[in-house]
């Protein structure tokens, strides 16, 4: 029986809505694909062969560029990845920083996720609104580190910058005004049955099929898996910090979408939690084989000089051995797996990135779906693409 | 189709939908007109780097440490020992404004300007070298 | 009504709905013939207006214009490698003479035996929308009725085949 | 006097004018056709205007309801607030390089944009702006305003299916499914308002609603009418044709320069088009207290527009089959529904 005349197109790196330089070959009949091939690479940078020549310290800003939405969340997880291998541990006021910078960019980077989910579906104003939202937390991000996206605010042992004096105010005024925004999202979108009708039973995952393909993060969550890291093994200071898991029930667009909204508002509670116990006290480890010495007594203060260049020119040496540290970046579980021969730079460092694992089940969910489902599984899976091609 | 009776009540969402965008249809906008207005950048921005010939102590640490190896370097040794700086120069294209440098500069030669509009139509004016590498760089067109 | 502007759109409308009937069937590339098949519709719908049958212009440009052109457009853009095959002409032009000769003596024959009725002052024969109506649904009713249960028909039928190989894409999974 | 009579009774006013004009041309004996010439000319020449200039207020009145519902300004650097930005886009526009493609049917390429335009602007030609201000009053008005509207959704998909790309294929089939099917509870619901008003005439409709409006006696049409219209002009949560995030730009992809302008042009004035059809069926047409017909037709037909802008900036995209099947299942059942109630309310 001849079948009808199917069409490979390619949703290609130049389309409007892939997140970057994915390529999907999709094999589609009429408006129903019937294979679907992600094809990927065109972001590849090397960063894993690039860390082999830097020192711990110098790789930092590259953690930046790897999940570009959230590069927070990049450099707490290598510098944790890093302090592990040392076996050392950031100070109470640092680790209550750390916490604070990475919950905002959770917050910031689903602002992100769900705008140009809006927009990919056609709602355009709402990518608008929430990029608004968003512009409050680059200000603080840039008010605290100098920078707005690529942060390169944490070290190994702490963070470099200790809060602007500003800071705190303006981030209680942001904690106030965020919840009545995500109102307003919840509003034009939750319930709305345009919305309702493009996402129900749209790129179900179930729960079996979601733990098979290794999926994390919130696309774990919204099939009904209860599994954060922050909860599960509770670094820095989640422990201390009161906050529930939102988790979806049918593991479709609907639920990815419901989970994103809660965790914003979660991570605002933890924000605001953060906020009132911040200590005071120093805010990088007082090691001398990690942290670099004070500048303003150089001149006369010789043997200080003599340990900062060493720092900086041999690196701290970690203890031969590996480590693997995964951290609940918002996109999902994003690890560090880093092999170090004892000399100041490691011999070698494997990053899981999320995206690029939770990319695995699009071929399975996207047969049989239409053109226009395509675009929105692949806006609820919200992949970057620096993070898949690292 | 999901649109079963239970979904006409949905109605009421749609209405509210279309009350969320009218209330924003008042609001007061935010954008800022870039060329004519300006955002005024926080004080710790991290723009163009700055360079102070008189501190440098010609250590070529941040030549080093640069992960992007950004900056060249080129040191001779001058009267009484000292070493002095023959050259130095910053290309603002392959910088990526992490702070590392600043950060690391043992006597605090390196620091950052408010600058970020560094456009050029020629690949050369990318690349401060000595004198260009104090005070404000040059106007754009858009100043 | 028979002033020069009537004169002017009968000639102009007539001279668009021949030639784009010849285009139609001398074109080789089927989807330009659709094109002007519209035009067609259109010209005929047009004629149909100059001869103050206003309701027929608007049905003939609503259903014809409007929605059969499209069906055709849609079968012809479809079905795969139709539209690229370029239709023959057949070349004996031989038999086409002569039958069309033929067709003509009869439509002469037939034309100019009849006295031409005198074209009607304007409303004189014309029926309004009101009459059609009641007709339709008055002393018509019956006949009305069936044809639309034969359309209902078609129309069952028609889902029924195209409903046969649904399930696109997931056969083949 | 003479202004009161130009805005308050402008069919006397136009009569009187093509008096005047009727016994100048008999005194230096022109033949009564040519004075029907000129007169017809001077009326095209202004619908036109009219068109041209709304249309191109439109599209600067789109961006800037979407750049203030997007708490943004919408252009504000071409003229105060924006104003000469429709300009600027004709002219930018004008000087696009239209690409020669390959493989593109050329006849069929370059005729839908305008054929696209002509049947959107054949609409205006039955719309009453005012008491006599009509082209022309045919008691079948309704029935040509569908007509028109139908046509053009014949040529976006004959334009879609010509620039040879795939994605432009599959907008212009979307675009042709859609109007296809939205136009039979468009026309329904229309035929709702003829029931109530008593006629086809679009005139005979305006002046049915001298007591009470139609969208008080025919609410249901009225909803109807708006949701069927916005899928008859893919705008709104309907505009899968040209939908920029799935098919690049749909049917328009491989349009640009002139020709883009023209579709662009007819898109805008369907949109004003489906305005002007719901003020005249459910708001009224001209009617309204204090001021001239004209003016009250005007700001509703703009108010009108707004609220296509509304909802276009609101709402996500449906998708092609929850539209078919909202349709089949919804949109026409309702229609049906309304037709029959307003029968039996009228028969009793």
């Amino acid at each position: 029986m001849q079948t009808t005349h199917e069409m490979v197109v390619n949703l290609g790196p130049q389309h409007p809505s892939t997140h970057g330089v994915m390529k999907l070959e999709v094999v589609m009949d009429g408006e129903y694909i019937v294979d679907c091939k992600p094809v990927i690479g065109q972001l590849h940078r090397g960063m894993e062969k690039m860390a082999e020549g830097m020192l711990y310290g110098q790789f930092i800003p590259i953690t930046d560029r790897l999940d570009y939405l959230s590069p927070a969340c990049n450099n707490l997880s290598y510098c944790l990845a890093v302090e592990k291998l040392l076996g050392i541990e950031a100070p109470e006021r640092g680790k209550y920083i750390r916490v604070i910078i990475a919950e905002m960019q959770r917050i910031a980077n689903h602002l992100v996720a769900l705008g140009s989910w809006g927009l990919d579906l056609g709602a355009w104003t709402i990518l608008l609104y929430t990029f608004r939202d968003r512009e409050m937390l680059l200000d603080l991000f840039e008010m605290f580190c100098g920078q707005r996206m690529t942060l390169n605010c944490f070290r190994v042992g702490g963070t470099t910058y200790d809060l602007p004096d500003g800071f705190v105010e303006k981030a209680r005024e942001f904690l106030e005004v965020i919840p009545s925004r995500i109102n307003d999202y919840e509003a034009l979108l939750t319930k709305n049955p345009i919305w309702m009708t493009r996402l129900r039973d749209v790129g179900v995952v179930s729960a079996e099929d979601a733990l098979a393909y290794g999926l994390t993060g919130p696309n774990l969550r919204a099939s009904g898996v209860k599994w954060d890291l922050r909860k599960v093994y509770p670094y820095e200071v989640y422990d201390r910090m009161q906050f529930d898991v939102p988790v979806g029930s049918r593991g479709d667009c609907l639920d990815r979408y419901y989970v994103r909204i809660q965790e914003m508002r979660q991570s605002c509670r933890i924000v605001q939690q953060a906020l009132d116990q911040l200590p005071p006290g120093d805010i990088m480890v007082d090691m001398p084989t990690i942290a670099l010495p004070n500048k303003e007594e150089f001149p006369n203060n010789f043997p200080e000089v003599v340990r900062h260049f060493h720092l900086l020119v041999q690196g701290y040496a970690p203890p031969e051995g590996e480590v693997y540290l995964g951290y609940e970046n918002p996109k999902g579980e994003l690890g560090f797996y880093l092999v170090s021969d004892g000399s100041g730079y490691p011999y070698r460092l494997k990053i899981r990135s999320p995206s690029f694992i939770n990319m695995q089940i699009f071929p399975k969910i996207m047969r049989g779906a239409m053109l226009a489902d395509v675009i929105a599984i692949l806006a609820s899976f919200d992949p970057v693409l620096g993070e898949i091609d690292r | 189709m999901a649109l079963g009776l239970r979904d006409v009540a949905l109605v009421v969402e749609l209405l509210r939908g279309l009350g969320v965008t009218l209330r924003h249809l008042f609001k007061p906008t935010v954008t800022i007109h870039y060329p004519t207005e300006r955002r005024e950048v926080y004080e710790r921005y991290r723009g163009l780097v700055r360079w102070d010939k008189e501190k440098c102590a010609a250590c070529a640490l941040c030549a080093r440490f640069c992960p992007v190896k950004a900056i060249t370097i080129q040191t001779d040794d001058g009267e009484d020992g000292k070493k002095t700086v023959k050259y130095y120069q910053i290309d603002a294209a392959h910088c990526m404004y992490c702070g590392l440098c600043s950060e690391i500069c043992p006597v605090g030669a390196l620091s950052h300007s408010p600058y970020h509009e560094l456009a050029a139509y020629r690949r050369e004016d990318t690349i401060y070298a000595q004198e260009r590498l104090s005070g404000a760089p040059p106007i754009t067109m858009y100043r | 009504m028979d002033g020069l502007f009537y004169q002017i759109s009968f000639w102009v409308l007539a001279v668009i709905t021949v030639l784009s009937a010849l285009m139609v069937t001398t074109m080789q590339n089927l989807t330009r013939g659709v094109i002007f098949l519209v035009f067609f519709f259109l010209g005929i719908g047009g004629l149909y207006f100059l001869m103050q049958a206003e309701f027929l212009a608007l049905v003939q440009v609503v259903v014809y214009a409007g929605a059969v052109a499209v069906l055709f457009a849609f079968v012809i853009m479809l079905t795969p490698r139709v539209a690229e095959r370029e239709i023959k002409q057949s070349l004996n032009l031989g038999a086409g003479f002569i039958l069309a000769a033929l067709f003509l003596a009869l439509v002469l024959s037939l034309l100019l035996g009849q006295p031409w009725p005198e074209l009607a002052a304007p409303g004189a024969g014309t029926i309004t929308l009101g009459q059609l109506g009641q007709a339709l649904l008055g002393e018509y009713l019956l006949p009305f009725e069936l044809v639309s249960v034969v359309l209902l028909v078609a129309l069952v039928g028609a889902v029924v085949i195209a409903g046969r190989n649904a399930g696109r894409g997931e056969r083949k999974s | 006097m003479w202004l009161y009579q130009f805005f308050y009774q402008p069919g006397e006013w136009a009569r009187g004018i093509y008096q005047v004009m009727e016994n100048w041309a008999v005194r230096i004996g022109m033949g009564i056709q040519w004075i029907q010439l000129i007169d017809m000319i001077i009326v095209a020449i202004i619908l036109i205007a009219f068109i041209f200039l709304d249309v191109m207020f439109l599209t600067w009145l789109e961006r800037k309801v979407a750049g203030h519902i997007q708490v943004r300004h919408g252009p504000m650097r071409t003229g105060p607030h924006g104003i000469i930005q429709p300009v600027a886009d004709a002219i930018k526009l004008l000087f696009k390089e239209p690409m020669a493609l390959p493989g593109v049917d050329n006849l069929i390429y370059l005729i839908s944009p305008l054929m696209m335009f002509v049947g959107a602007m054949l609409i205006y030609i039955v719309i009453p702006f005012s008491p006599g201000w009509v082209v022309a009053p045919m008691d079948y008005g309704l029935l040509f305003a569908f007509a028109a509207s139908g046509l053009s959704s014949f040529f976006v998909m004959a334009g879609g299916w010509s620039s040879n790309n795939k994605w432009s294929l599959l907008g212009g089939m979307r675009a042709a499914a859609m109007t296809l099917s939205y136009e039979v509870p468009l026309i329904l619901a229309a035929i709702g308002v003829a029931l109530v008003s008593g006629g086809l005439s679009l005139v005979g409709i305006v002046e049915s609603q001298a007591g009470m409006w139609n969208i008080i006696r025919q609410p249901l049409a009225a909803v109807l009418f708006l949701v069927a219209s916005l899928a008859e002009m893919n705008r709104g949560p309907f505009d899968l044709a040209e939908a920029e995030q799935e098919l690049v730009a749909g049917y328009l992809t491989e349009y640009s320069g002139m020709r883009f302008a023209m579709y662009y042009l007819g898109e805008y004035t369907h949109l004003l088009a489906g305005a002007a059809l719901f003020t005249t069926l459910f708001l009224g047409g001209w009617q309204g207290p204090l001021l001239p017909p004209i003016l009250w037709f005007l700001i509703k037909i703009h108010v009108m527009v707004f609220v296509y802008m509304w909802i276009r900036w609101t709402y996500p995209r449906i998708r092609i089959d929850h539209l078919m099947a909202f349709n089949w299942k919804f949109v026409l059942p309702l229609a049906l529904i309304n037709l029959g109630v307003t029968g039996l309310v009228l028969v009793l």
